[in-house]
C-alpha cells in the first residue's frame, strides 16, 4: 500500500473518528486529501522567515499533521493536513542563529487566531463601525478592479495611493514596480518605531543608509546611549545571541557594558553601570566623551574622518563640551564623564551604540551624528569588535521614498477633494500608530475608497471598504534581505509550510492579479508571487542559487568581507541643533513622557496574541494591562500608591493608566509601554489599557520628518473617581530579593 | 550508564528577553488563563523570570533570574503526596502524573520554589488556536497539578532518535524547549552523570550556587553568579 | 429519685416543641446552603473560591484543623475525666462525646471539600486497586486518613456503649414505634450484673486506649504543615502546641454546648456551676499552655532571625494580618485569663464569654497558621496573598450549623445525659462525692 | 418455662433475697439478677467479675500491628517507588500507621469481648421486668424445681418483695 492510499486510509479511518467524535450535522464530512508527505505522528522541520518585525530572523517550523476545520469553496469539512506546531530558529541562519525571542515564539499565534480574517469582507455598515459582510473572492476582486479602472486617465491615476509598513524583498520590489507601472506615487511607509534618523545619519556619517552592525561577540567596551538592543531595537536576537559570547564566551575577558537612558529598560537591566541621563542629552554627552577623549591626546580628531568633520568644533577639540558644561545639561558629573570617557578610549574595542528615544527627539539627527563620531574617534568602523554595515547581496533593490504619513494627512485635508481616490493598505495600524496631531483618522475617513490586505480589524482596517485577507506569514512565500544584525550578506527565502488554514490569498499573488486583469494590463512577468521569488534567486552568484539547497537551508548566505565605511559623496552640511525642543512648558508639565516599545507587544501590532498578553514584563511583572512607571520619591510626594490609576495629561490629550512604583526611573520622567489601548484589534486586545501614543505631540525631527516621540511633556493627576477600569495585573509579589524585614 | 538530567543557568549571559517563558507555553500545552483569572493569581508559568531590585535610583540595579522546577534529587514535593502522582523517575526528574493526581495542592505548598501549579479551571483554546497544540503533551484538566517536566517529551523523543541511529546519546542532543529557545544561550541542558557534558563542566563552575540551598534540597539546576566588571579586567565573583 | 431523674432527663425525648422543629428546619436550610456552595464548587471547578497561586490552602484546610480541634473537647477530656474518676464528671461526658463525634465527622468533610478531583478520594484508601498502586505512606495525608478514621470509630463506639442500658431505660417507659426503634437499639439489655462489670470494664480500657488515639490525631494534624519546609510551618513544637491548641478549643466549644443545653433544655439541676467551675480552670490551664507555646513559637523564629521566617513573621505581627493575630491573642489570652483567673469573676455567663472568645480566636490562629506562610513563602517573587470568596465562605458556615443540627438531633433521640451512671452518681455512696469543694474536685481531676 | 421472681426497692432487700435464696439451698450461678445500675459493691450484684477483657484487647493491639506492618512495608516492596530520596520501606513514616492500627486493634476486640460476653444483642428474657427501669432491683430463679417452689417463694417474701412474679 503506498504512501497516498495510507494517506487516504487514515483519513477516512480518522474522518470516521470525528464523525463519532463530534457528531455535527450540518458539516457531512467532505474529506479533503493532504498533498503533503504526512505521517502520522511524525514531526518535520520546515525553514520560514520570521515577519513580525524587520530583523528577518530565519525560522525552523515544527510541522505535523493534523486535522483542521476548514472551509473551501463553501464546504465545511475536516482537511488532514501539514500544521505548524512549534517556531524555533534556523540554527544556520546568520541572524537568528537558532535563536528567536519572545515575539517570534509566539508569533504562530498569528496564524491560528480566532478572530483572523477568514475571507473577503465588504463593509456593511458606516465606515468605522466595524461591519462587514462576507463576500466571495470573485466579488472582492472584481469590485477591486472595477475601483482601479474607474480612475484611468493618467491624472486619476495618480490618485493611487499605497500605505504600508516597511516591505522587504521581492514585495517591495513588486509594490513599486506596480505603483510605477500603474502611474502612482510610490508607496507611503510608515511605522512607529522608523529608523530614518538614524538611516540619514548613518549615509552622512558613513555613507550607508543602514541600521548599523555590531560585533559585541569581540567588543570589550559598549557604551549605549539608550538603545534597547537586547530587548526591542534593531536585531534583538543576534544582538543577545552576540551579547552572551561577550559576557562569558571569552576565557578571561568580560567587556564592559554601560547603559546611558533616563528609564532602565530590559537591556539597561543587564549594563554593568547604568547611568541615568537628561532626556536629549545624550549627543551632548557623547561630544563630551570625545571632548575628554581629544583633551587627554588619545586620539586625534581626525582620526574620526568624515564623521568627525560633520561636528561644529570638532576638530577644534570640542572646546565647549568640557565635563563641567556636559555635567549641567546632562546631570552626570564631570568625574564621571571623563572616567567613562577614558574607560571607553582604553578598552577597545569599544562600542557606541545609540537607538530609541534618544532619536526620538526634535535633535534626533545630532545626536546619531555625535555618537557616530564617537565610534569613529576610537576607530571601530569595521573592525573586530566594532560597527559596521551588513552587506546587501545583488538581489535587494532600494526603492523610492514616498511621501511621508503626516505629509499624506496633511495634503489630504488641506484639498477639496482627496488626492487619494483609492488606498491600498497593507499591514500598516497609523491610526493607532501616529500621533493625534497628525490627524490620520480624519484624512483616511476622506478617502472615498480603502482597499485593505489586513489579516485583523484593527483600527485602521475598519476604515476600509474592502478587505482581501493576506495569508498568514506561515502561510506565503516569503524574502526578506536583513538590513543589519550580521557580517554576512543574506538573502532569506522560504516558502509556506502550511497550506492556506482561511479562504485568504497572499498580498503579492493580489497585486499581480489585479496588475494583469486591469483594463491598461500592468506588464507584471510573472504567473504568480513564487515564480518571482524563484526567479529573483537567478540574480545571485551561480554556484550558490540552486533553488533546492537555498530552500532546505532557509535561505542563501555567504561570508562576504565586512564593510568598509565609504567616505564618498558625504557631503559637508550644516549640523543640525544640538539642543532637544520639548512640547509643553516645564511649569505646566513638569515630567518628561517618556512612551517605550514594549516587550511584548513591540509597536502595538502583537497585542492580539494571548500568549504575549499573558507574559509577565520581565521589569513590571504585568499581565494584560498598561501602566505608568513612576519614581517611588515622585509618588510618595504627589500620593500616588502602586497600581492607583492617574491620568497623565499632555498639551494633546489625557489618558488613564494605573502607577506602577519602580526604582528605575528618574524622578521627573515617567515611563509607559506602547502597544495596549486598542480600541479595536481582536478579543484579545480591544479596550484594554491605554495608548501612550494617543497623547503625544505631532513634533519632528526635522531633517527626516521622522516622529519626535519622546519630545512630549506631561502633569500627572492622582483620580479620585475612575471612568473605565484598567487593573494592574501583575504576576510577581515581592519587588526585592531580600525585603528588610528582619527584628 | 543510566542518565541524571539537569540544567545550568548563567546569569551573567541571561538577557532577561523572556523567550524561554513562552517556548515553554508553546512546546508544553500550558493554556493561558486570561485577565481576570491572572488578575486572581491563576496564572501558570512552568518557567518563569524572576526579577529583583538592588538599591534606589539613581544607584539601582535589577536582577533577574530564571526560575522553573528545579528537578531536586531530594524533593519536598515527592514524599507529601498521597498518591504518588508526584513521584521520581529513575533518570532523576520530578515526575507529575497527571492521572493520579487527585488535587490535595499539597506538592505546590511544600515546594519552596513555588513552581507548581494548579488548575483551577479546565484549559481553553478557542479555536482554531488548539491546532497549535503539541500532539506529545498532555492537556491537563481541572483540578490537578502541572509542572515543568524539563521538557520529558523532547528527552524521550532524543533517545529514540539516537536509538534509531543506532547511537549513543551525544551531549546537545536533548535541549528542553527554554533551552532551545534561550538567545544568550544562558540556559544549558544535559547529563550530569556525564562528567564531560557541557552542563556538568558548568555546573562545577566556582561562580555555581544552588536556588535555596540551605534547604537541602539538591536541586538539579545550578545559577552561575552575575559578575561584576573591573578595570583590570580580571574576573571578580558579583 | 430515680422517676425524676428519668423524667427530667428525657422529657426532651418524649415532648417536642414548636420551636425545636422551626430551629432543625432553619438549621437545615442552612446546611443546604452548604452543601450546595459545595456542589457550586464541584460543578463550576475549584476556581470559584479564592485560592491562587501560591495560597493553595486557606479557608477549607482552616476549616478541617478547626473542626478536628474542637472533636477533642469530648472524648478525650471524658476519658481524661474517667480514669482518674472525677466523679463530677458523669452529666458532662455524654453530651461531651457527642461533640467529638460530630466534629469529626464535619472535619473530616474538608479534606474532601478541598480536594481538585474529589470524585479520585478514594485513591487514598489502601485496597488492591487495578491501578496497582497503593496510598504514599510518607504522606501526611494518609496519616490524617488513617489517625482521623481511628479516631472516629472508637470516639462512637466509646459514645454509644454507655447509651445501651438508657436505650433500655426509654425502651421500658415507650410505646408503639419508639418502643420497637429503642428495644432494638437497646440490643436487648436486661442490666444483669455480668453485663453491667463488662460494660464498665470495656468503657475502662477503651477510655485509656482513647487518649493516646486522641493526642496522634492532632499531632498528625499538625503534621500536615510542619513536614513541610515551609517558613514557620517547619517546627517541632507544632505536635503539642496543635493538641494544647485543640483541647484548648475544645473546651471551650464544651462549655457553650453545656450553657445552651442548661438553658434549652432546663438541666439547671444537674449542670451545676460546679460544672463550669471546674471545665473553667481547665480552660485557663490551657489558655496559659497555648500562651506558654505562641511564646515559644514566636521567640525562637524572632531570635533565628532568618529571612524567611521573619517575613512571614512579620506580615503576622505588623503587616497585612496582624489586625487577626492580635485579635486572636486578645480573644484567646487576653480577655479569658482574667474573666476564669479571677475568683470573684467566676460564673457561668463569665465562663461563656471566655469560653466564645476562644472559640473564635483558635479559629484564627489556624487561618494564621497556613494562610501567612504560604503567602510569604521563600521567593519573595512569588509572594501572593488570599482573600475568601463566597463558597468557601458559605460552607464553612454550613459545617457550623450541621453541628448544631445534629446535636440538636441526638440531644432528642438520647438523652444528653447518661442517666445511669448519673443514678450512680446519685447512689448513697456517691453523694459525698457530688458535692465535694472545688478545690478538692481540682485536685482530683489533675 | 417456669420462672419465679421478687421485685426489691433497695439493693439492701434484694440482698437479703438473695441471701435467703443461697440459704434455702440454691446455687448462686442459678439466681437471676437484673438491677437498674451496676452495683458491683454488693454480693448479689458482684458474681463472676473476673474477664480476660484486657489481655484480649492487647491481643487485639498486636493484631493490629502487624497488620500495619504488612500494609506498609509489604506494598511499599511490591510497588518500590522512590519519593524525596526517602527509602523504598520508609519506617519512621510507617511507624504513624502502624500506631493507629494498633490502637484500632485494641479498641475493636475490646468491644467485640463485650458484646460476646454480655451476649448483645440478644432477646429480652421473659423474666425481665419494665419495673426495673423505674429502679427496681430483680431477683429471680428460672427452671426451679416443683419440689422448692414454695421454699424459694417464701425465701423471696422473707425479704419483703415489693411484687411476686411467677412464670408458668
Amino acid at each position: 500500500m503506498d504512501r497516498r492510499d495510507f494517506i487516504k486510509a487514515s483519513a477516512a479511518t480518522g474522518a470516521m473518528a470525528t464523525l463519532a467524535s463530534c457528531g455535527n450535522p450540518e458539516n457531512q464530512l467532505i474529506r479533503f486529501i493532504p498533498e503533503e508527505p504526512l505521517f502520522p505522528g511524525i514531526a518535520t522541520w520546515k525553514p520560514s522567515i520570521c515577519s513580525l518585525c524587520s530583523a528577518g530572523c530565519g525560522l525552523l517550523v515544527r510541522v505535523m499533521d493534523g486535522e483542521a476545520q476548514v472551509v473551501r469553496n463553501g464546504q465545511t469539512g475536516l482537511l488532514k493536513m501539514a500544521l505548524a506546531k512549534k517556531l524555533e530558529g534556523n540554527p544556520d541562519h546568520p541572524i537568528s542563529r537558532g535563536k528567536i525571542c519572545a515575539r517570534g515564539q509566539a508569533a504562530i499565534q498569528v496564524t491560528y487566531h480566532p478572530d483572523r480574517i477568514r475571507q473577503p469582507l465588504r463593509r456593511s455598515g458606516a465606515r468605522g463601525s466595524g461591519e462587514f459582510q462576507e463576500i466571495s473572492w470573485d466579488e472582492a476582486m472584481s469590485e477591486a478592479l472595477s475601483k482601479l479602472n474607474g480612475i484611468a486617465s493618467a491624472e486619476d491615476r495618480k490618485t493611487l495611493g499605497f500605505l504600508t509598513r516597511p516591505l522587504d524583498g521581492q514585495r517591495e520590489v513588486l509594490v513599486s514596480q506596480f505603483l510605477e507601472q500603474f502611474g502612482a506615487a510610490p508607496a507611503t511607509t510608515y511605522e512607529v518605531f522608523g529608523e530614518s534618523v538614524l538611516r540619514e545619519a548613518n549615509k552622512r556619517s558613513f555613507g550607508y543608509a543602514q541600521l548599523p552592525t555590531f560585533d559585541l561577540a569581540r567588543a570589550r567596551y559598549v557604551l549605549s546611549f539608550g538603545a534597547d538592543f537586547l530587548g526591542t531595537w534593531n536585531s534583538p536576537v543576534a544582538h543577545s545571541v552576540a551579547y552572551g559570547e561577550m559576557r562569558q564566551g571569552r576565557p578571561g575577558v568580560r567587556a564592559k557594558f554601560v547603559q546611558l537612558e533616563p528609564r532602565m529598560s530590559q537591556t539597561g537591566a543587564n549594563a554593568d553601570e547604568w547611568v541615568p541621563i537628561k532626556p536629549g542629552t545624550e549627543g551632548i554627552l557623547a561630544l563630551g566623551l570625545a571632548h575628554v577623549i581629544l583633551k587627554s591626546k588619545l586620539r586625534t580628531p581626525s582620526a574620526a574622518g568624515k564623521a568627525g568633520e560633520l561636528i561644529d568644533g570638532w576638530s577644534a577639540g570640542l572646546s565647549n563640551y568640557s565635563p563641567e558644561a556636559v555635567a549641567t545639561q546632562t546631570g552626570i558629573a564631570p568625574a564621571r564623564i571623563e572616567r567613562l570617557a577614558l574607560e571607553f578610549a582604553e578598552h577597545g574595542p569599544a562600542l557606541a551604540i545609540i537607538g530609541g528615544a534618544p532619536l526620538a527627539h526634535t535633535n534626533g539627527m545630532f545626536q546619531a551624528l555625535a555618537v557616530n563620531a564617537l565610534n569613529a574617534l576610537v576607530g571601530n568602523l569595521g573592525k573586530p569588535g566594532g560597527l559596521f554595515f551588513t552587506p546587501w547581496p545583488s538581489i535587494a533593490v532600494g526603492s523610492k521614498a514616498g511621501r511621508g504619513l503626516r505629509d499624506l494627512a496633511e495634503e489630504i485635508l488641506s484639498a477639496s477633494k482627496s488626492p487619494v481616490q483609492v488606498l491600498l493598505l497593507n499591514d500598516a495600524n497609523p491610526v493607532f500608530g501616529s500621533p493625534p496631531a497628525w490627524k490620520v483618522a480624519e484624512a483616511l475617513s476622506k478617502i472615498p475608497y480603502i482597499i485593505s490586505f489586513g489579516s485583523f480589524l484593527d483600527e485602521t482596517s475598519t476604515l476600509a471598504d474592502l478587505i482581501l485577507p493576506d495569508h498568514s506569514f506561515l502561510e506565503s512565500w516569503l524574502d526578506d534581505v536583513p538590513e543589519s544584525g550580521t557580517s554576512m550578506s543574506v538573502a532569506s527565502i522560504a516558502g509556506p509550510v502550511m497550506r492556506p488554514l482561511h479562504q485568504t490569498r497572499s498580498m503579492p499573488d493580489v497585486l499581480i492579479e489585479i496588475g494583469q486583469q486591469l483594463q491598461r494590463r500592468l506588464s507584471l512577468p510573472w504567473k504568480n508571487f513564487e515564480q518571482m521569488v524563484r526567479a529573483s534567486v537567478n540574480v545571485l552568484p551561480e554556484e550558490l542559487s540552486s533553488l533546492e539547497k537555498i530552500h532546505e537551508k532557509g535561505g542563501w548566505w555567504s561570508e562576504a568581507p565586512m564593510n568598509q565605511p565609504n567616505w564618498v559623496q558625504t557631503a559637508r552640511r550644516q549640523t543640525p541643533a544640538s539642543e532637544a525642543q520639548f512640547d509643553g512648558a516645564p511649569s505646566d508639565y513638569p515630567f518628561h513622557f517618556l512612551p517605550y516599545p514594549s516587550q511584548a507587544f513591540l509597536d502595538g501590532s502583537l497585542a492580539h496574541l494571548p500568549w504575549l498578553q499573558e507574559l509577565p514584563d520581565v521589569i513590571s511583572t504585568a499581565m494584560w494591562s498598561s501602566w505608568v512607571e513612576i519614581n517611588p520619591k515622585t509618588a510618595q510626594d504627589l500620593k500616588i500608591a502602586q497600581g492607583d490609576i492617574i491620568a497623565i495629561k499632555s498639551g494633546h490629550g489625557t489618558l488613564q493608566a494605573p502607577a506602577l512604583l519602580s526604582p528605575g526611573i528618574a524622578p521627573d520622567a515617567v515611563a509607559m509601554p506602547i502597544g495596549q489601548g486598542h480600541q479595536n484589534y481582536t478579543r484579545y486586545a480591544s479596550g484594554r489599557g491605554a495608548n501612550p501614543l494617543s497623547i503625544l505631540s505631532g513634533m519632528t525631527e526635522p531633517e527626516t520628518g521622522a516622529h519626535a516621540w519622546a519630545a512630549t511633556r506631561v502633569r500627572i493627576e492622582k483620580l479620585e473617581r475612575v471612568e473605565q477600569k484598567s487593573p494592574l495585573i501583575l504576576f510577581s509579589g515581592g519587588m526585592r530579593e531580600h525585603e528588610e524585614t528582619h527584628r | 550508564m543510566s542518565h541524571r538530567w539537569g540544567m545550568s543557568v548563567d546569569l551573567d549571559r541571561c538577557t532577561g528577553c523572556e523567550a524561554c517563558v513562552v517556548a515553554c507555553h508553546a512546546e508544553n500545552n500550558i493554556s493561558t488563563v486570561g485577565p481576570e483569572e491572572a488578575e486572581r493569581g491563576r496564572a501558570k508559568h512552568w518557567m518563569r523570570v524572576e526579577r529583583y531590585w538592588e538599591g534606589e535610583f539613581p544607584d539601582v540595579r535589577l536582577k533577574f533570574r530564571p526560575v522553573l522546577c528545579q528537578q531536586c534529587e531530594t524533593a519536598p514535593c515527592e514524599p507529601v503526596c498521597p498518591t504518588y502522582a508526584s513521584s521520581h523517575t529513575p533518570e532523576g526528574l520530578n515526575a507529575q502524573i497527571y492521572n493520579r493526581c487527585i488535587g490535595t495542592r499539597y506538592c505546590a505548598n511544600a515546594c519552596p520554589y513555588n513552581v507548581r501549579f494548579f488548575n483551577f479551571y479546565n484549559p481553553v483554546w478557542e479555536k482554531p488556536l488548539d491546532l497549535q497544540l503539541n500532539p506529545d503533551v498532555s492537556v491537563r484538566e481541572q483540578g490537578v497539578m502541572e509542572k515543568c517536566t524539563f521538557c520529558v517529551q523532547r528527552i524521550n523523543a532524543g533517545k529514540i532518535e539516537a536509538a534509531a541511529n543506532s547511537r549513543e546519546l551525544r551531549d546537545g542532543d536533548i535541549r528542553p524547549a527554554c533551552v532551545q529557545s534561550c538567545t544568550a544561550n544562558a540556559l544549558v541542558f544535559g547529563d550530569l552523570n556525564d562528567p564531560e557534558s557541557a552542563v556538568s563542566r558548568l555546573s562545577r563552575s566556582p561562580r555555581g550556587s544552588k536556588l535555596l540551598e540551605e534547604l537541602g534540597t539538591q536541586p538539579k539546576v545550578t545559577y552561575l553568579e552575575r559578575e561584576l566588571w573591573q578595570e583590570s579586567e580580571g574576573i571578580r565573583r558579583g | 429519685m430515680a422517676d425524676r431523674l428519668a423524667s427530667d432527663l428525657l422529657r426532651p425525648v418524649f415532648q417536642t416543641t414548636r420551636k425545636f422543629y422551626a430551629l432543625i428546619a432553619l438549621l437545615s436550610g442552612l446546611v443546604l446552603c452548604g452543601v450546595a456552595a459545595w456542589g457550586y464548587q464541584l460543578y463550576y471547578g475549584f476556581g470559584v473560591t479564592g485560592y491562587n497561586w501560591p495560597v493553595y490552602w486557606a479557608l477549607h484546610e482552616t476549616n478541617f484543623v478547626f473542626w478536628i480541634g474542637i472533636s477533642h473537647a469530648g472524648t478525650l477530656i471524658s476519658a481524661i475525666l474517667r480514669l482518674v474518676n472525677a466523679t463530677w464528671r458523669r452529666p458532662v461526658t455524654r453530651c461531651a462525646e457527642v461533640i467529638t463525634a460530630f466534629a469529626l465527622m464535619i472535619g473530616a468533610m474538608f479534606p474532601l471539600i478541598h480536594l481538585g478531583r474529589p470524585w479520585l478520594a478514594f485513591y487514598l484508601i489502601p485496597y488492591p486497586s487495578e491501578r496497582g498502586i497503593w496510598p504514599n505512606y510518607r504522606s501526611p495525608l494518609v496519616w490524617d486518613f488513617f489517625a482521623i478514621n481511628t479516631y472516629l470509630l472508637s470516639s462512637l463506639l466509646f459514645l454509644a456503649l454507655p447509651m445501651i442500658p438508657d436505650f433500655a431505660l426509654i425502651r421500658d417507659r415507650a410505646t408503639g414505634l419508639r418502643r420497637k426503634l429503642y428495644a432494638s437499639l437497646s440490643l436487648g439489655w436486661q442490666g444483669t450484673p455480668k453485663q453491667w462489670h463488662r460494660l464498665e470494664s470495656a468503657m475502662h480500657i477503651m477510655a485509656l486506649a482513647i487518649l493516646p488515639i486522641a493526642v496522634s490525631v492532632h499531632t498528625i494534624v499538625s503534621f500536615d504543615f510542619s513536614m513541610a519546609v515551609v517558613p514557620m510551618w517547619h517546627s517541632t513544637i507544632f505536635g503539642p502546641y496543635f493538641v494544647a491548641g485543640a483541647i484548648f478549643s475544645g473546651i471551650a466549644a464544651l462549655i457553650v454546648v453545656m450553657a445552651v443545653l442548661r438553658k434549652a433544655l432546663h438541666l439547671e439541676n444537674y449542670l451545676l456551676p460546679l460544672h463550669f467551675q471546674n471545665l473553667g480552670k481547665l480552660l485557663l490551664l490551657m489558655s496559659l499552655l497555648w500562651g506558654y507555646f505562641v511564646f515559644n513559637e514566636r521567640l525562637t523564629a524572632w531570635y533565628g532571625n532568618s529571612p524567611h521566617e521573619m517575613n512571614v513573621f512579620w506580615s503576622t505581627q505588623a503587616g497585612e494580618y496582624s489586625p487577626l493575630f492580635w485579635t486572636m491573642v486578645l480573644f484567646n489570652f487576653v480577655i479569658p485569663f482574667p474573666l476564669l483567673a479571677i475568683r470573684r469573676l467566676r460564673s457561668i455567663p463569665t465562663a461563656v464569654v471566655a469560653s466564645s472568645c476562644v472559640v473564635v480566636g483558635m479559629w484564627l490562629e489556624r487561618f494564621l497558621i497556613i494562610v501567612p506562610s504560604l503567602a510569604r513563602k521563600s521567593t519573595p517573587y512569588s509572594w501572593g496573598s488570599y482573600s475568601a470568596e463566597w463558597p468557601e465562605i458559605v460552607i464553612m458556615v454550613g459545617s457550623f450549623a450541621a453541628m448544631a443540627l445534629l446535636y440538636a438531633l441526638v440531644s432528642k433521640l438520647v438523652p444528653i445525659i447518661s442517666i445511669w451512671e448519673l443514678k450512680v452518681g446519685e447512689h448513697p455512696r456517691m453523694k459525698a462525692a457530688a458535692t465535694v469543694p472545688e478545690t478538692e474536685t481540682a485536685g482530683e481531676l489533675l | 418455662m417456669k420462672a419465679i421472681y421478687g421485685l426489691y426497692e433497695t439493693p439492701e432487700a434484694a440482698q437479703r433475697a438473695f441471701s435467703g435464696l443461697r440459704a434455702s439451698g440454691v446455687a448462686a450461678s442459678d439466681i437471676t439478677v437484673m438491677s437498674p445500675e451496676p452495683l458491683e459493691e454488693w454480693e448479689f450484684a458482684s458474681q463472676d467479675s473476673k474477664t480476660a477483657m484486657s489481655w484480649i484487647a492487647v491481643l487485639g493491639a498486636a493484631g493490629g500491628l502487624a497488620t500495619a506492618y504488612l500494609l506498609t512495608a509489604i506494598t511499599q516492596k511490591i510497588w518500590p517507588i522512590n519519593t524525596g530520596g526517602m527509602p523504598i520501606v520508609s519506617n519512621w513514616t510507617n511507624i504513624i500507621i502502624m500506631f493507629e492500627l494498633t490502637m484500632l486493634g485494641a479498641v475493636f476486640a475490646t468491644v467485640l469481648t463485650l458484646l460476646i460476653a454480655a451476649r448483645l444483642p440478644s432477646k429480652l428474657s421473659r423474666l425481665y421486668d419494665p419495673a426495673i427501669s423505674n429502679g427496681k432491683i430483680l431477683i429471680g430463679v428460672e427452671r426451679p424445681q416443683d419440689s422448692e417452689l414454695d421454699r424459694i417463694e417464701r425465701a423471696l417474701k422473707a425479704a419483703d418483695a415489693e411484687k411476686l412474679g411467677r412464670i408458668v
